[in-house]
């Protein structure tokens, strides 16, 4: 068991990246930049799909004049093109909602443009 | 029909002695006072205060169990201010329960 | 009629699809051949989803493959893994379907009227669509990603639909907040879907049940699945966005949103149970989540009572009554470890939990419809400016009558059944989770009778004078959850017998869903 | 007091995701693959498409693909009602 | 609407980011990409068409009637094909075999041959009609609200 960890570094930067989208959903109060938080989340767990396909020398699969050897995962990559679509669509919702808070309230501070509470 | 580690629960048994308690009751009240007029005995007592229009009679909403809170200021004060409507605040709730539940489980269950 | 069985798994989540990416092209033809369009298809659904649940009452589980040469086809030649991605539907997702077909159905037609007089009616009822079909492949997949592609679709359109009212500011806050949380919550279970899948190379849950060794990975995993999930059935301490998002949604909205968050319960369910099963530490979990509904029952009552918004006052008390299932559910899976507790009392609870959330399916939409009935007649969602329309809406007064007594548990009504279950196999689990309850049990009572008092009794205060009764297709809509309601509380035995003794039979027995997939393979 | 909180929630959390990371089972560049090699041998055969992933996305796994084309749907569509012009027709009911 | 260069620039250059874009979609099944990536480089266009010339100028060539309809088509399509499998099973791969698309390509490495992979081409072509439609539709909306433009029921 162990003796994987130096292996696994690669996966740290996926587990940094979610991280940092945690800190900004902690932290930040304005309404973009937890936007952005999200994206940054999304992109922490796309890189995560990803790494979890490659196998060391591999080929892209694709069988087109392809060089001869070990091919990477192919679901892992399918699976992140979906959720990378998923992300694209939540986020295009998202801004709208922020644009309509904005015509409402004049601010996009989480803690200003707040009504409901209690 | 359901039955339940002790005991069985039967809607229908239920409906009959309701509505046999409902006659008993009924039998009873037919016994009472002979001598009831309408009218006098109806009228809200005022203690001589002029009689108030409709809609000022009716009690809203946030004055009923307003008891009820002054008891039970110690808890709900703490509990209301908890609810502020901060998304950030929420996340932060959705983030500990991460790590609270992580932590009881490899407290409890080992690595 | 066979093939149509065969396919009927497929079908139930593709026609709303199909009817969804209709709606847009219907809608210009006319607002009634909408309408009637979508009501149809519902309709439909629900025949459907009877006949299935028919047919998995008598024969077990129903699979059914994608793309392969034959439905039942799980592993293809030569492959001891499930390649493709397999719906599998047992007693437990059925009994969600039959729950959330029959509340759909009700929800639509009580928004022929009360949405009448609101513009972007077509992408109204194209979303109302697509989230009866992401919650239909939320309950009936049994592919991880899968669940958390539908989950991603039932979460987008919900929040697009809560945010339907733009006019008003704290509806688009309402409809920003269940987005964001629907979000991260997705993510996050889309990074334990990743743990799993680095670990077994398979997103089937039957396999990786199969193979399942609970190690450091899975425990993360199995964290990261609860609180993603529970999140979004509103648990306490995770349920601050809840009252906010769903006090400001349209009231068929809000009815509909009940039951996705059940839908979401349903996964939490399927992870512990079916998932992971007896390998995680069900004393730990078990306590957990009994622990938490506790929680969530004292909590959500106590904040109900002093609220003076209609909506937001019922959304407290759906938090509170989750808490319920959760107990109940959590007690039958703290005791799965030992046969003798979990035969004598253990299947009772769960059963009892279960059964209390196909009874708070029916009164919870029925009150929260009533509540859209009043702010439809008077305008207003708060209980201050309201008074005296019980004389003016009777056969509303008479729905809530109906959904009071049952919400409150007062006998003969289904929600004593379901409670009553709960309070005898808990109390012999640990006494005081049971005192608890019905002290919880009172004061949903009470509050509830704070409402009606300000609600719909007293004098006519004289700015309702000339309101009238909701328009026929609102008391319809209502009146088949009613209906729901009065068959259940008087023949009890019956639904248990028939769709939630399955249910927890299906929860129970993880080794049937695998072979379902592995056929009984080594 | 959030700001303490946070953070040590935050640290607490980021401690088990990455010493998850570190101690998956199995390590980088060597991945369990029995799926993906089924995939990867008979994906020619079966869908008769060259690129792999695509003959995963359409087909071996394409009702994910189907409900990501419906999310994108969904989206629109919930673009369009949020950004409408909002005036209410009058009582018809 | 900006100066007379960038949008003599940006009228050249569409054409060949719909020519990209389409080659893209259509060796989705040989190459890398497919529907959602030719989809997304066309829209990128489109956007480039946005910031060149303002949102009134493009709502006048791309209506939103239009637009929805499109993409409803096109989920339509994809839906679709996906039943036209159902006689066998939902999203069974029918057309592999047949003369349209349905040669099987040499196991192993190959040059690549377009008339291949089933209804895999005619999915990507759905996915992409749907995918430029409605993403287009999305930035338009949203530029012309944040314009103050009306935007039609």
């Amino acid at each position: 068991m162990m003796e994987h960890v130096p292996l696994n570094f690669p996966f740290l930067a996926a587990a940094l990246l979610v991280g940092i989208s945690f800190y900004i959903l902690i932290f930040k109060r304005n309404l973009i930049k937890l936007i952005m938080g999200i994206g940054m989340l999304a992109s922490g767990v796309n890189l995560f799909l990803v790494a979890l396909g490659y196998r060391t020398g591999g080929n892209a699969p694709i069988y087109t004049d392809v060089p001869e050897g070990p091919m990477v995962l192919p679901v892992p990559q399918a699976l992140t093109l979906t959720s990378i679509v998923i992300n694209v669509a939540v986020l295009a919702l998202m801004l709208t909602m922020v644009i309509l808070i904005y015509r409402h309230t004049g601010n996009i501070d989480s803690k200003k443009s707040r009504i409901l509470k209690g | 029909m359901i039955e339940s580690p002790s005991g069985f629960w039967g809607p229908v048994v239920w409906i009959i002695a309701a509505i046999v308690a409902l006659l008993i009751a009924y039998f009873i009240q037919r016994r009472g006072e002979k001598a009831y007029k309408k009218g006098v005995q109806s009228e809200t007592f005022l203690m001589g205060n002029p009689k108030l229009s409709e809609g000022e009679t009716h009690i809203r909403a946030h004055n009923i169990y307003w008891g009820f809170f002054e008891g039970l200021k110690k808890y709900y004060v703490p509990t209301i201010t908890a609810h502020t409507g901060i998304i950030n605040d929420h996340l932060i709730w959705l983030i500990a329960g991460i790590a609270i539940v992580m932590i009881i489980l490899f407290v409890v269950g080992g690595i | 009629m066979d093939k149509l069985l065969i396919h009927s798994p497929i079908l139930i989540i593709v026609i709303p699809l199909v009817v969804a990416f209709l709606t847009p092209l219907i809608g210009r033809a006319g607002g009634k051949a909408r309408n009637v369009l979508v009501v149809a298809s519902l309709a439909f659904v629900e025949f459907l989803v009877i006949i299935l649940a028919r047919d998995i009452y008598l024969n077990g589980i129903h699979i059914y493959t994608l793309g392969a040469t034959s439905p039942a086809l799980a592993l293809p030649g030569g492959a001891m893994v499930p390649i493709r991605i397999i719906l599998e539907v047992d007693g437990m997702s059925i009994f969600m379907g039959i729950i959330w077909a029959t509340v759909s159905l009700a929800a639509a037609i009580f928004s022929l009227s009360h949405m009448a007089r609101e513009t972007g009616q077509t992408r109204f009822y194209t979303l109302l669509l697509l989230m009866v079909a992401g919650c239909f492949g939320m309950i009936f997949t049994g592919d991880l990603f899968n669940l958390f592609v539908f989950l991603e679709i039932a979460s987008i359109s919900g929040a697009a639909l809560i945010a339907f009212r733009t006019r008003f500011a704290d509806a688009v806050e309402g409809g920003f907040k269940y987005i964001v949380i629907s979000a991260v919550a997705g993510l996050i279970f889309l990074f334990a879907v990743g743990l799993l899948y680095g670990q077994y190379n398979s997103l089937n849950i039957g396999y990786l049940a199969h193979v399942m060794q609970y190690s450091t990975l899975d425990k993360i995993a199995l964290t990261l699945f609860l609180v993603a999930l529970t999140i979004k059935t509103g648990m306490v301490p995770l349920h601050m966005w809840y009252p906010d998002s769903y006090t400001v949604a349209p009231a068929n909205i809000t009815a509909m949103l009940v039951i996705t968050s059940h839908a979401c319960m349903y996964a939490v369910f399927r992870v512990c149970f079916t998932l992971y099963g007896i390998t995680l530490d069900p004393a730990t979990v078990g306590w957990i989540i009994v622990i938490i509904g506790l929680l969530t029952m004292f909590v959500g009552v106590t904040m109900a009572v002093f609220q003076t918004d209609v909506m937001r006052f019922m959304s407290y008390h759906a938090i509170s009554q989750m808490g319920y299932m959760w107990m109940g559910v959590g007690v039958g899976l703290a005791v799965l470890g030992n046969p003798g507790a979990l035969a004598t009392y253990g299947k009772a609870a769960i059963s009892g939990g279960i059964f209390h959330i196909l009874n708070h399916a029916m009164y919870k939409p029925l009150l929260f419809m009533t509540a859209g009935a009043l702010f439809h007649r008077t305008g207003t969602r708060d209980l201050n400016k309201m008074g005296g329309l019980g004389h003016n809406m009777k056969f509303t007064l008479i729905l809530y009558i109906i959904g009071t007594l049952s919400i409150a548990g007062i006998p003969p009504l289904n929600g004593f059944a379901s409670k009553f279950l709960i309070y005898e196999s808990v109390y012999q689990f640990n006494p005081v989770l049971a005192v608890v309850a019905m002290l919880v049990s009172i004061i949903t009572l009470a509050s509830f009778t704070k409402a009606f008092q300000s609600a719909f009794t007293g004098p006519q205060l004289p700015e309702y004078k000339d309101v009238k009764e909701v328009p026929k297709p609102m008391l319809i809509g209502m009146g088949i959850l009613a209906a729901g309601i009065i068959f259940t509380s008087i023949f009890p035995g019956l639904v248990l017998e028939h769709i939630v003794y399955p249910a927890t039979d299906a929860l129970i027995n993880q080794a049937a869903y695998v072979n379902g997939i592995m056929g009984g393979m080594p | 007091m959030r700001q303490v909180i946070g953070l040590i929630v935050l640290l607490v959390v980021i401690a088990f995701l990455v010493s998850g990371m570190l101690l998956l089972i199995h390590p980088f560049g060597y991945p369990p693959s029995d799926m993906d090699d089924y995939i990867i041998e008979n994906a020619q055969e079966e869908t008769g498409s060259n690129n792999v992933v695509t003959s995963v996305v359409f087909d071996y796994r394409g009702f994910d693909t189907l409900g990501e084309a419906t999310i994108l749907f969904t989206a629109v569509t919930g673009v369009l009602l949020l950004l409408r012009t909002v005036k209410r027709k009058e009582e018809n009911s | 609407m900006l100066s007379k260069i960038v949008r003599t620039v940006a009228n050249q250059l569409i054409l060949f980011i719909l020519i990209f874009g389409l080659y893209v979609i259509v060796h989705g099944h040989l190459t890398p990409g497919g529907g959602f990536q030719g989809g997304a480089v066309i829209v990128s266009g489109v956007v480039m068409l946005l910031v060149a010339f303002n949102s009134q100028e493009l709502k006048k060539s791309l209506r939103e009637r239009t637009l929805s309809i499109m993409e409803s088509s096109g989920a339509l399509i994809f839906i679709g094909l996906a039943f036209a499998g159902i006689g066998i099973v939902f999203f069974y791969n029918f057309l592999v075999g047949t003369p349209i698309f349905g040669r099987i390509p040499v196991t192993g490495p190959n040059p690549g041959d377009i008339w291949t992979g089933g209804v895999i081409p005619l999915m990507n072509l759905a996915v992409g009609l749907k995918v430029v439609a409605g993403l287009s539709a999305v930035v338009l909306a949203m530029a012309l609200f944040s314009s103050g433009e009306e935007i039609e029921e």
